[in-house]
């Protein structure tokens, strides 16, 4: 129980989690978001049930190929932000603080690439007859830029709050007693992270 | 003041009202039962010097009694009520080759299509008419329920019969009158600045009456 | 997120105990105590309004006919040559049910009680997270706001119904209102976000904070109820947030989700809206189950009736609460075959709410009943509340539903449940709690004369709505004359809104009461009720941090009456077991 | 949290790295493949689990986690399941 | 439509600027006003030397249809108000030659503000009186309802922003206006589903509607040479053209003819917005 102590500063607490209250607050902050995204999949799911003629085969007009790069730069970022909280926990400076960059960096590289994949999209494409495939295209094109509009929100706050860890570990913020703050983070990151998965899959490829 | 059901004019609601008046009866008697009891410990248990409460943390016995006997009654009120909704909106509760309206509503207006002359719907001898429902007494009716814009609902409160009408939906619902007379559609659904004066005519006939007006109204277009 | 990561260890809560400025210690303050009391005048503020609007609906109901008394000052979008427009009518039974539900029952249930009695009542110093409590309010200060600006932007505040249903939401060319219904939205989606914050720092405050020997079943039921009203929070309130913002989109820049022209579905809306909107139901009354039994257990100075049978019907309400949705939709054209499984469903967690009711009444039997102001609330609550739930045995029934749906008989029922039912127990608590929050006492004579118009008041209010649902009056009509059937309860209708402005004008003696009593109020010793939790063994209000040094837990939370003491008829939950030990309590 | 750095060695973060690039590819190349598409669906739905799985195990640290805390994890699931299922049930 | 929400809240704050300047005067002069809201009013300083009329006929050949007959058994309340022959509708009004309800205005030129005077727009027996009518930008455009039942009134413009109010009894006004030039505006009654009525808003005070018997003027025109164009809600539009001089009688007449049924009938062609040192001003796209 020594983490829960640690906590509230020294004092004796009843069992709880026996986690630090961090990351109990995260994992249930979590539990919402995962909600969050089960209305927005759970509509895309009921949706196309209602109206299947409305969506493209895959690869029709979503760009597949790009968008495995893009997959693959966010499991990339899971890789990074592991390895950032492991070099904390065992003290390691110069590996937090090209870890946190890097995860970053990846993050805000996912980011760009979605904006040049919304660009293609909505400028250059060609979806049942009109040019642009819009949030006004139907179904298919309004849940598509939602989910992934959603999620790439979520990205942009990962990759601010990441901006703010880096800065914290050139700082030396970072180490062995002082590792919760970029776990909790990661847990947030790699929570992305697993939505992505499930989006790429149900978005993209089914 | 007018504190009742009104008049019943339909089959389907001899059993509506039987079964809400079962459920008043039930929940009269838990209402009384339970205000009775606040009522009398409030009385009989208020301070007085001196007295003490008693201690006690519960009571498994009572527990088991008090879950188990609503659980009870309630579980039959459900199979009941289940049964009698599969016979109203089941699957198969729907009659087979009854007379049957289109019932399209709009911003705030209800457009009636009957079958014409020759009793069937979707067919050249149709017609429409606005905002009046004239249906034959003592036969099963269907109604297929559409909506222009948004959602209203039609309700005919002597025939016990509401049901939202959703645009991109057509729903159908049935009901058999066992009476004639002029009444009202009300769309129950909050549907716009107009939804309070959405209302149509409803008129039961006889059927050799129905005809004769539908001819009439056939005649007219 | 920044915050979660920013708190460091608890050594932040620790450090504020130094001296602040006014700002600091009032306005962004992030004593969970401060916090507590700015949601109790921001919710008192929008249940002032709310009750407004419902008596210049109330006024049109009784009397269609006349111009509205004072109307002339409103803008001729509202009240044209004197007579209120039905637009405005409907944007008044819009607001009315939303602000309430989102801006005065839930906050004050939620941000006031949750805020201010779980650290208290679990030992703890303070929130898990205090600057994520500072955040939850301040989202909602927002949110008021754009709800009040809405009434006066062009097109008036939204009026498609609380529940907002699509597609009339979502098409200002079919409602007239765009931009009302644009600023609700977004007001909602700040009160998710806010309500989700506050989730989130209620549980783990929960899980992870109790005090030494406050084992899960020695908690008190309010932390019971508030705790498990937080996970519904937080798993409902998102997804109300994702479907309030696809209909925002469907609203702004021309999606369709809800809209069948482009290929949406209606219903979705609907099962998304309820799939929140029923655990909210819960939300909405199950921490007043808690002050209920607690303000009873005190009252009839006995322990809860059946401690462990309440946790469980607590806990089973929950859990049903996330299966039953449906029965708000019976006839919304939903598959039938739903319906038939949403009627059990229904049914059965009317069981829990009935054992909680029974266990209620056990806990008055051969009690040494106290009435003061707070007890007599209390017992109205589970009066009123019974009503409330029998009366819903009728709609959960789906014949009989096919009825009384969308009519009156469901504004009465949801009234005895939020009011009656809600709103009473808030009375009670506020009545109970305030000694602790404000150090002073609230007047008793003038509570008790409150307690006694409210009861009356309310009951000639919304009982009638039970006869004028019978008789098929439907929900939200601006003007019922042009109806048949509805002719003979004009009479009813017009003591409706009488009764109306007796309620509404008795909550302003409640208003004088606590605001009088704030500043000139008895002064309140630390247990001015002789209670047994642990918020009432630390002084009147309580310090910074709460505790002197932590408490430590001996028993269960309402240990009252115990044979073995002798002096008082009282043992506190902190109180060493010198004189008796109990066995564990709670069994 | 240091004792429980003590009670595991930290997992080859590489090693579940490649899995999920393998899994990615493997995804990409069966939503291509001419086969029928419930067979597709289903392979794809069965490799985004368990790509989530991994994700949640070892990134998330959920395989050394206290058993209290994974079923507060695991809390949402059924909520997330019966909306789905039942708002799925209009179609039947 | 929606999709355009960008540019609606740019209309919003266009018209919330104009209620205010406008709002203020409403009931104020023109006495002389024009209750069938089928004349131009006079502009406020007009130089009778400079200035002209256009007056003009709306022809119309071949057969005229019947008047149509509405369908109003289920509302008493409005079918009492109609003599024996029941209630008849007055949209399409064509009889010996003549066609009624044409909105004629002169295109490419702009007027000076909004005159103070309102323009009626009444509901009676369930009817629009008049069917047909003109306003300026920014004019105020008073509604009265007559019937003692629920009308609402709902705009659809594409331009402007729209509204959907709504009159529950007898003796209610309500006053709206439209910031932007556009022609036409169609309004409808949700109750009534019969219920129409066309605005044509323009920002000069040259407009006319012909009356029954296809007669219109256009008062106080500068002199010069103007094009002109005619708007039926059935028969489409046309343009002519016309020359003004002053203190003369320009004629102009517009040839309709029944096979024109069901010509491409133009609502709210796109605008051109643009600030000139007088404001916004707007032009039809086609005149730009």
């Amino acid at each position: 129980m020594a983490h829960a102590a640690a906590a509230t500063a020294g004092r004796a607490h009843e069992r709880g989690l026996d986690v630090y209250t961090q990351k109990v607050g995260m994992w249930i902050f979590l539990c919402s978001e995962v909600m969050f995204f089960a209305g927005l999949i759970g509509s895309y799911i009921v949706l196309r049930f209602g109206a299947s003629d409305a969506w493209g085969e895959p690869g029709e007009v979503l760009n597949v190929p790009v968008t495995a790069v893009n997959t693959f730069i966010l499991i990339c970022s899971s890789v990074t932000m592991v390895k950032a909280f492991a070099a904390a926990q065992e003290g390691d400076q110069k590996s937090i603080k090209i870890y946190t960059l890097a995860t970053a960096a990846l993050g805000a590289l996912f980011l760009g690439v979605q904006g040049y994949e919304y660009t293609e999209l909505i400028l250059h494409s060609e979806w049942q007859g009109s040019h642009g495939f819009t949030p006004q295209a139907g179904l298919y094109g309004a849940t598509f830029f939602t989910m992934t509009g959603f999620h790439g929100f979520h990205v942009f706050l990962g990759v601010v709050f990441l901006s703010w860890a880096s800065i914290r570990a050139f700082r030396g913020h970072w180490g062995p007693n002082n590792y919760q703050g970029l776990e909790v983070l990661g847990l947030y990151w790699h929570f992305v992270d697993l939505v992505w998965i499930i989006l790429f899959t149900i978005v993209y490829l089914i | 003041m007018d504190w009742s059901l009104p008049l019943n004019l339909s089959t389907q609601g001899v059993v509506i009202d039987r079964l809400f008046w079962i459920i008043a009866v039930l929940t009269g008697v838990a209402f009384i039962l339970v205000e009775a009891g606040i009522i009398w410990f409030s009385i009989k248990y208020r301070r007085r010097d001196g007295q003490k409460a008693h201690y006690t943390h519960g009571s498994k016995k009572a527990e088991i009694i008090w879950t188990a006997v609503p659980a009870v009654i309630l579980a039959v009120l459900g199979i009941y009520s289940g049964g009698v909704w599969a016979d109203i909106r089941g699957a198969s509760a729907l009659p087979q080759d009854a007379l049957t309206f289109n019932v399209v509503a709009k911003q705030f207006e209800w457009n009636i299509t009957y079958p014409g002359s020759d009793g069937r719907i979707d067919t050249a001898d149709d017609f429409v008419v606005r905002n009046q429902f004239h249906f034959p007494a003592n036969e099963p009716v269907i109604v297929r329920l559409e909506s222009e814009d948004v959602i209203h609902s039609f309700f005919v409160p002597e025939l016990r019969v509401k049901q939202d009408a959703v645009p991109g939906m057509t729903i159908p619902i049935w009901f058999e009158a066992t009476g004639t007379g002029e009444y009202q559609i009300a769309c129950a659904e909050l549907c716009g600045l107009g939804h309070y004066s959405m209302d149509a005519q409803v008129v039961i006939h006889d059927r050799a009456d129905f005809d004769a007006w539908s001819a009439g109204q056939a005649a007219g277009n | 997120m920044a915050t979660i990561v920013a708190e460091g260890t608890g050594q932040a809560i620790l450090e504020e105990h130094h001296p602040q400025t006014f700002l600091r210690k009032y306005m962004f303050s992030t004593d969970h105590k401060i916090i507590a009391i700015q949601f109790l005048i921001y919710t008192l503020f929008f249940l002032m309004i709310g009750g407004f609007l419902a008596i210049m609906m109330r006024y049109q109901i009784a009397w269609p006919d006349q111009t509205l008394p004072g109307g002339g000052i409103l803008p001729e979008s509202m009240v044209a040559s004197g007579y209120m427009l039905p637009e405005f009518y409907n944007s008044l039974v819009t607001m009315h049910g939303s602000i309430m539900v989102f801006l005065a029952i839930m906050p004050m249930l939620v941000g006031v009680y949750a805020n201010y009695l779980i650290p208290l009542q679990i030992g703890a110093d303070d929130m898990a997270f205090p600057r994520l409590n500072m955040m939850s309010f301040w989202l909602m200060v927002p949110a008021g706001l754009l709800t009040l600006a809405s009434f006066f932007v062009v097109g008036g505040a939204a009026s498609s119904g609380w529940t907002l249903y699509a597609p009339l939401s979502a098409r200002p060319d079919l409602s007239g209102v765009e931009l009302g219904q644009i600023y609700w939205l977004l007001a909602l989606v700040l009160i998710g976000l806010s309500s989700i914050l506050g989730s989130v720092n209620y549980i783990t405050t929960v899980i992870n904070m109790r005090a030494p020997g406050m084992t899960w079943f020695r908690m008190p039921l309010t932390v019971w109820a508030l705790f498990i009203t937080a996970i519904l929070g937080l798993l409902a309130m998102p997804v109300l947030s994702a479907a309030g913002i696809m209909l925002l989109f469907d609203q702004t820049i021309g999606t369709t989700f809800f809209l069948p022209e482009g290929g949406g579905q209606p219903l979705l809306w609907q099962h998304l809206f309820w799939f929140f909107g029923h655990p909210e139901v819960y939300i909405l009354i199950l921490p007043a189950m808690g002050f209920t039994s607690e303000i009873i257990a005190a009252g009839s100075r006995k322990p809860v009736f059946g401690y462990h049978a309440m946790v469980w019907a607590i806990i089973s309400i929950a859990f049903l609460g996330f299966v039953v949705w449906g029965h708000h939709m019976f006839q919304s054209g939903m598959n039938p075959m739903l319906g038939l499984s949403f009627t059990i469903s229904t049914l059965l967690i009317a069981v829990p709410s009935a054992i909680k009711t029974f266990n209620w009444m056990g806990t008055m039997w051969r009690g040494n009943l106290h009435f003061h102001t707070a007890m007599l609330f209390a017992v109205g609550f589970v009066a009123m509340f019974a009503i409330g739930g029998l009366s819903g045995i009728f709609m959960a029934s789906t014949p009989v539903d096919i009825y009384i749906h969308d009519t009156y008989f469901i504004v009465a029922h949801i009234h005895y449940v939020l009011f009656g039912g809600s709103l009473f127990a808030l009375f009670g608590a506020i009545y109970y709690w305030f000694p602790k929050m404000f150090g002073r006492m609230m007047n008793e004579k003038l509570g008790k004369v409150h307690f006694w118009l409210t009861l009356i008041f309310f009951n000639l209010v919304f009982f009638p709505m039970h006869g004028v649902g019978m008789a098929g009056m439907m929900r939200r009509i601006y003007d019922s004359s042009g109806y048949a059937h509805l002719q003979g309860i004009q009479d009813t209708n017009a003591l409706i809104t009488f009764a109306a402005l007796g309620l509404y004008a008795s909550g302003f003696l409640f208003a004088f009461n606590f605001f009088w009593s704030m500043k000139k109020g008895k002064k309140a010793e630390a247990n001015p009720w002789n209670a047994t939790t642990l918020e009432w063994q630390t002084p009147s209000p309580p310090m910074h941090g709460n505790w002197a040094e932590t408490p430590v837990v001996y028993h269960g939370p309402h240990e009252f009456s115990h044979p073995d003491v002798e002096d008082k008829d009282w043992l506190a939950q902190n109180e060493r077991p010198d004189v008796v030990s109990p066995a564990g309590g709670g069994h | 949290m240091s004792d429980h750095a003590g009670e595991h060695k930290a997992p080859n973060y590489m090693l579940i790295w490649l899995y999920l690039f393998i899994l990615t590819v493997a995804e990409v190349g069966v939503a291509f493949l001419p086969i029928p598409k419930a067979i597709i669906v289903w392979s794809l739905l069965i490799m985004a689990f368990w790509k989530a799985l991994l994700v949640a195990m070892y990134y998330m640290h959920m395989k050394w986690e206290p058993t209290r805390l994974r079923l507060v994890a695991l809390a949402p699931l059924p909520a997330v399941a019966i909306m789905i299922i039942v708002i799925m049930m209009e179609y039947v | 439509m929606r999709s355009e929400f960008l540019k609606k809240v740019s209309v919003l704050v266009a018209a919330g600027a104009m209620a205010a300047c406008g709002g203020g005067d409403s009931g104020g002069g023109d006495p002389g006003g024009d209750a069938g809201g089928g004349e131009a009013p006079a502009a406020a300083q007009v130089d009778p030397a400079t200035v002209g009329t256009i007056s003009g006929t709306i022809n119309f050949a071949g057969d005229s249809p019947a008047p149509t007959a509405i369908d109003m058994s289920a509302e008493a309340d409005c079918a009492a108000g109609y003599g024996p022959d029941g209630p008849m509708s007055n949209n399409v009004i064509a009889a010996n030659g003549r066609l009624a309800n044409v909105f004629v205005h002169l295109t490419g030129v702009s007027g000076g503000p909004a005159p103070s005077g309102s323009v009626q727009l009444d509901q009676e027996n369930c009817r629009y009186m008049p069917h047909v009518l003109g306003v300026q930008v920014g004019q105020n455009i008073e509604i009265t309802n007559s019937d003692d039942l629920l009308h609402n009134i709902n705009a659809s413009p594409t331009e402007n922003r729209g509204f959907n109010i709504s009159q529950p009894r007898a003796g209610i006004t309500s006053n709206q206006s439209f910031p932007l030039a556009e022609v036409m505006v169609p309004v409808r009654c949700d109750v009534h589903g019969w219920m129409q009525a066309y605005i044509g808003v323009v920002d000069h005070p040259y407009f006319g509607v012909s009356g029954p018997d296809g007669s219109f003027t256009i008062p106080n025109v500068p002199a010069g040479t103007y094009t002109a164009e005619a708007w039926h809600e059935a028969y489409g539009a046309m343009s002519g053209s016309v020359t003004v001089t002053a203190g003369g009688t320009a004629t102009l007449s517009f040839d309709y003819s029944s096979d024109m049924a069901g010509a491409h009938v133009p609502l709210g062609e796109p605008l051109v917005i643009r600030h000139g040192e007088h404001g916004i001003e707007v032009h039809r796209g086609a005149q730009d």
